[in-house]
């Protein structure tokens, strides 16, 4: 029997909305349905305007859950006018989320040691990840932003110990978080690896992974409308030789694992 | 003041009894699975799939979609299975929603058109044909076959030649003269109209100085489209015999009021529906209530009452 | 990095020299009054007036507006006070602004256009016509002038036989072929294009089931119709050797840029000054900006710069 | 010399925002440059959205003016998308507006007896009107509208005598505030009346006036574009013998002499 798991809600409540960097906001809503099915690497799809423009809802990672209060975070950086809108979003007003969506990381592990890799927001959902994962595994974060003020808010991941790597060098490592991954990469095997990030330190990381012949997990961007596999708009390229296949990255994503991906010939 | 208790929703779209007057977009829907966990197909008055080809198609390179003020161009190019794997693997399950499934059709070529309707009649659950002449983003012929009334004929008749079914057909709005494409149609046998598909646009990105769709061009679709699409349904319902599908950017059971009043005997929602999953059934909600509120016993009254400044 | 400190923001429009590429679309500035309060037309490339006809025209009944999703629908119906009393009180006071002034124009015959231009030749503060050939809400002729290309390319014969000022015509996006229009008009002796005017609309009142507009149909603006009047510009300036004006929908420098890497030399602001009464300046300060921050000494450099993809 | 005298300031600072009525309420903003100009009668353009949807400015008449202290005052009600909007406003955000637009009502009066008639919103104008004129004449108001939470609250309008009217009689006399007028013509005759509100209640205003040959203005309302002018959307029928003539509500407007309209073939 078909099983109901992804849920509309257009009225849930906004708990908490607060400012933690340049541009970063964490955003907390009530929603039961989603916090009960939430799974790392999912996303909610959320309308930023109950007016036509902006007209489409916007896709964000889900970043922190708490289950038994049926609480949904998100950290987001304002980026445009759909995140603009969404950041005066005040405590006490409603929102419209439908969620959770697509296909999250696979969690499946038990007494193993694995690295998340995470660039600018694309730390947010690693956070939840690597917060399922440490229960039974030995977890070790890298996150990497232009600066500090850039990045999620870390104080949260305190199940399981990270690296930092700055390009202004304004915490841990001056430089790429990549630069981090290869260091350790020469000294431990690790057995999974899982990224979210822009595509330039994906493509990094998935040469890296390759390399060194470690499993890799990827969750990608592309722009969305439906969310739900409807519209055929995200599409990215499938690696090898099945031409006519092509991937959703809402619904057989957002998490692939990076040799499904087809990493060059990008535009 | 009479209450009135049942409120009759029914249209009949060229002889398809639906059980209401609201249908689903082709291409923004899939193949009716896509919104499953927030409607059900069931509840539609009839599912209009996604556009089949004969051959399987990669469709266009990304970036396919850009958001536009209160618009959405896209420019998907028909990515689909073909249609043989249509018949095989899509189609077969929606016979257990027991709602009438419309199959949209685009072609290359004349004989293709012809294939296409032939191989979909001998699927049992397919009840209808929609003949997609006018998307904009393939460059070979179905842009022109939607551009002329006498190519846009040729289609029609091609397609009734090889079907049994109600063949619908679904105008381009990029014409100078939307009637006479209407009429040129009628005329080679369309048993209804779809009107309308989307409007080619495009959008540029200043930053990289370059178009943002991969494409170039798209179609544009959504709210910024609805009162060119209400008045072609406007003047086209006037001057056909045919029954009309209304579409092109209906959100609200209020836009779906405005293009059945302007002469419109079902609707469609497209876009709509990527802003609210449930915008299908909310929309044959908010239809029964006004129809309550208002003292109509049945819809099909309301078709085209704007026509005389409702007096 | 080499560090621009004056911008150019000048650009030639058919031999007309403009400061800037910045104008307002005919129709929503007044006689370029309206504004005054807001912003001085002496800092516009230039100003085109309200659409004027041989006769005094009462325009349309009313309501004559209505708001849709993004965009505005108007069938004012060029209400206007007729070309003789333009001449006699309205043109002259704009000679203190000291920025040229174009004034749109809409027959009912050919004869009409050929006298309107004449007239308005002798006036010194004219420095442009430009041709209305689209206007939507005028029964009597105007929609076929601008629907063929044959009676579009006559009406240009007429009005260029009888003014040595530059003609400048504007196209209705309601047409399949608009580089066929384009090309019509071109080859008819048009110095320069505007494009797009309104895209022709309805909207219905679901309470009173009417159109709301008295006219029933008006003309569609606004940024609900940017992405036709984007790919309608990128279309036609590459097929054509005279400069075009690209307008529909401009709010933003960023809208305005687009127009401009489409292929526009000048861009027009017209239901933006209803959002922003000081659309027009800002759209100029922010050309400037851009072009500062990206290093590009001359704004006509930008012209049609996507058409290669930046490269 | 010509002189400015609109302004457009796009961050007008919201003061307060209070709920009043059913669906009524009451916005104060900062702005000194309007609350220097304005005359009773004029309105303000403001957008009650940052977004493109709704498009246009939504026109309100000016309900009080706190000029020492820059503060402005409309009273609204919740009527469609712009308004809903609008009351979603929050004290210390910044709404766009631009005014003060029209013309307002001819106020150069001293010693006289004038009477005001306001029916719904159209009472908010008439307040402003009537705290100016009760300087120096006599002032009489004639409040109505269908229930009193479906007014502009009056407590503020201590500076003169008013009578009131409600359909539903929740205050006041049950019925039309027409009805009170006509009344207190039998036994008064002002030497000025003001009127505004909906179409019905001032063409039935506008027959009283001219029976008793009292001259009448009032405020008129109109679906509106610009507001300057420009776009020529929101004209209306001149009254008599200039076929060519119309009137702009928005510029010539929104206050006209009685005779000036065109009262009847109205759609
Ligand atoms: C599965 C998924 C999960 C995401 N999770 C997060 C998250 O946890 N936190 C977060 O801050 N962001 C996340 N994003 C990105 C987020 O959805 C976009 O930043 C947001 O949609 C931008 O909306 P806007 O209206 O502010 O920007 P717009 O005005 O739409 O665009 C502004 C700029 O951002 C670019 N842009 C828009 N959408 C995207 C996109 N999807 N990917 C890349 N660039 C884009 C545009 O090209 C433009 O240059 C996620 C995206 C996806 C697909
Ligand atoms: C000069 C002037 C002064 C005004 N002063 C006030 C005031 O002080 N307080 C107040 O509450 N309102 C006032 N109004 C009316 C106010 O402008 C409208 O109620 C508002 O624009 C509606 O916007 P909306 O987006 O909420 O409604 P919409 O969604 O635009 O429309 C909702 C409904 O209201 C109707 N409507 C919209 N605009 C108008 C209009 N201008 N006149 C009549 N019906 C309209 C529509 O037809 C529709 O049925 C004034 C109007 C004018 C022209
Ligand atoms: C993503 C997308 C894909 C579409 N695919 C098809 C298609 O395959 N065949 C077709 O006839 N129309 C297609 N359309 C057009 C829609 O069916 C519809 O005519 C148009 O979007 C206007 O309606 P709307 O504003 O409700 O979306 C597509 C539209 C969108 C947005
Ligand atoms: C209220 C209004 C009046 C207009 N009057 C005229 C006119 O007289 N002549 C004309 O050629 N175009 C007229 N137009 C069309 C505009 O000049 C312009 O082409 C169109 O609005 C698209 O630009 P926009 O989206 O920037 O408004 C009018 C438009 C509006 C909104
Ligand atoms: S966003 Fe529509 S299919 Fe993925
Ligand atoms: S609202 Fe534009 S002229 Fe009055």
């Amino acid at each position: 029997m078909w099983k109901r798991v992804k849920y509309h809600v257009p009225d849930a409540l906004v708990v908490s909305q607060r400012q933690t960097g340049t541009n970063i906001y964490t955003l907390t809503i009530a929603c039961r349905e989603i916090a009960t099915e939430a799974k790392p690497g999912q996303f909610v799809h959320l309308r930023c305007s109950s007016g036509l423009d902006p007209l489409l809802r916007r896709p964000f990672s889900i970043y922190q859950v708490e289950r038994k209060e049926g609480l949904v975070s998100f950290c987001y950086q304002v980026v445009g006018k759909g995140t603009k809108l969404l950041s005066r979003v005040k405590e006490g007003t409603f929102l419209d989320v439908m969620g959770p969506l697509g296909h999250g990381f696979e969690t499946e592990l038990c007494g193993k040691r694995v690295g998340l890799i995470g660039g600018g927001l694309g730390i947010a959902p690693l956070i939840f990840l690597g917060q399922e994962l440490a229960k039974n595994n030995e977890v070790q974060g890298f996150w990497g932003g232009r600066s500090k003020v850039m990045m999620p808010q870390l104080a949260v991941t305190s199940d399981f110990p990270y690296f930092l790597a700055t390009e202004d060098g304004s915490a841990g490592h001056r430089g790429l978080v990549t630069e981090l991954v290869e260091q350790w990469l020469q000294q431990e095997t690790p057995d999974q690896l899982y990224a979210c990030g822009p595509r330039p330190m994906l493509a990094a990381v998935a040469q890296l992974a390759r390399s060194k012949e470690i499993p890799l997990q990827v969750s990608l961007e592309s722009v969305m409308a439906c969310g739900v596999g409807a519209c055929l708009g995200c599409i990215c390229e499938k690696a090898g030789a099945d031409e006519e296949k092509r991937l959703k990255v809402c619904q057989d994503g957002p998490v692939f694992w990076a040799e499904e991906v087809q990493w060059d010939g990008e535009n | 003041m009479e209450k009135i208790e049942q409120v009759d929703l029914s249209v009949n779209l060229a002889g398809l009894k639906l059980k209401n007057p609201v249908m689903t977009a082709s291409g923004t829907c899939g193949f009716g699975e896509a919104y499953e966990d927030f409607f059900s197909p069931a509840a539609l008055g009839a599912l209009v799939v996604k556009g089949v080809t004969l051959q399987p198609r990669k469709g266009n390179p990304t970036p396919r979609l850009v958001e536009t003020a209160a618009g959405l161009l896209n420019a998907i190019g028909l990515e689909n299975p073909g249609v043989e794997t249509v018949l095989a693997e899509y189609l077969p399950p929606l016979a257990s929603y027991n709602v009438p499934v419309i199959v949209n059709i685009s072609g290359n070529t004349l004989e293709e058109y012809g294939e296409l309707a032939a191989r979909l009649s001998t699927c049992s659950v397919v009840k209808g044909i929609e003949v997609n002449i006018s998307c904009p983003n393939v460059k070979e012929g179905g842009i022109a076959f939607g551009s002329h009334p006498a190519t846009a004929a040729k289609v029609v008749r091609v397609v009734k030649a090889n079907t049994d079914l109600p063949v619908i057909v679904k105008l381009s709005p990029n014409v100078t003269d939307i009637v006479e494409m209407a009429l040129a149609v009628e005329e080679a046998g369309a048993d209804a109209l779809s009107l309308i598909n989307t409007l080619l646009g495009m959008a540029i990105d200043i930053k990289k100085r370059q178009p943002i769709l991969a494409n170039v061009t798209g179609g544009l679709s959504g709210p910024a489209v609805k009162p060119v699409a209400v008045r072609m349904v406007w003047q086209v319902a006037q001057r056909v015999k045919i029954p009309l599908i209304g579409l092109g950017g209906i959100v609200t059971a209020a836009d779906a009021l405005e293009f059945i009043m302007a002469g419109a005997t079902a609707i469609a929602v497209g876009t709509g529906q990527f802003v609210n999953p449930r915008c299908c059934v909310e929309v044959i909600a908010g239809l029964a209530e006004y129809c309550r509120a208002n003292e109509v016993k049945k819809i099909s009254e309301l078709r085209g009452v704007a026509w005389n400044g409702g007096k």
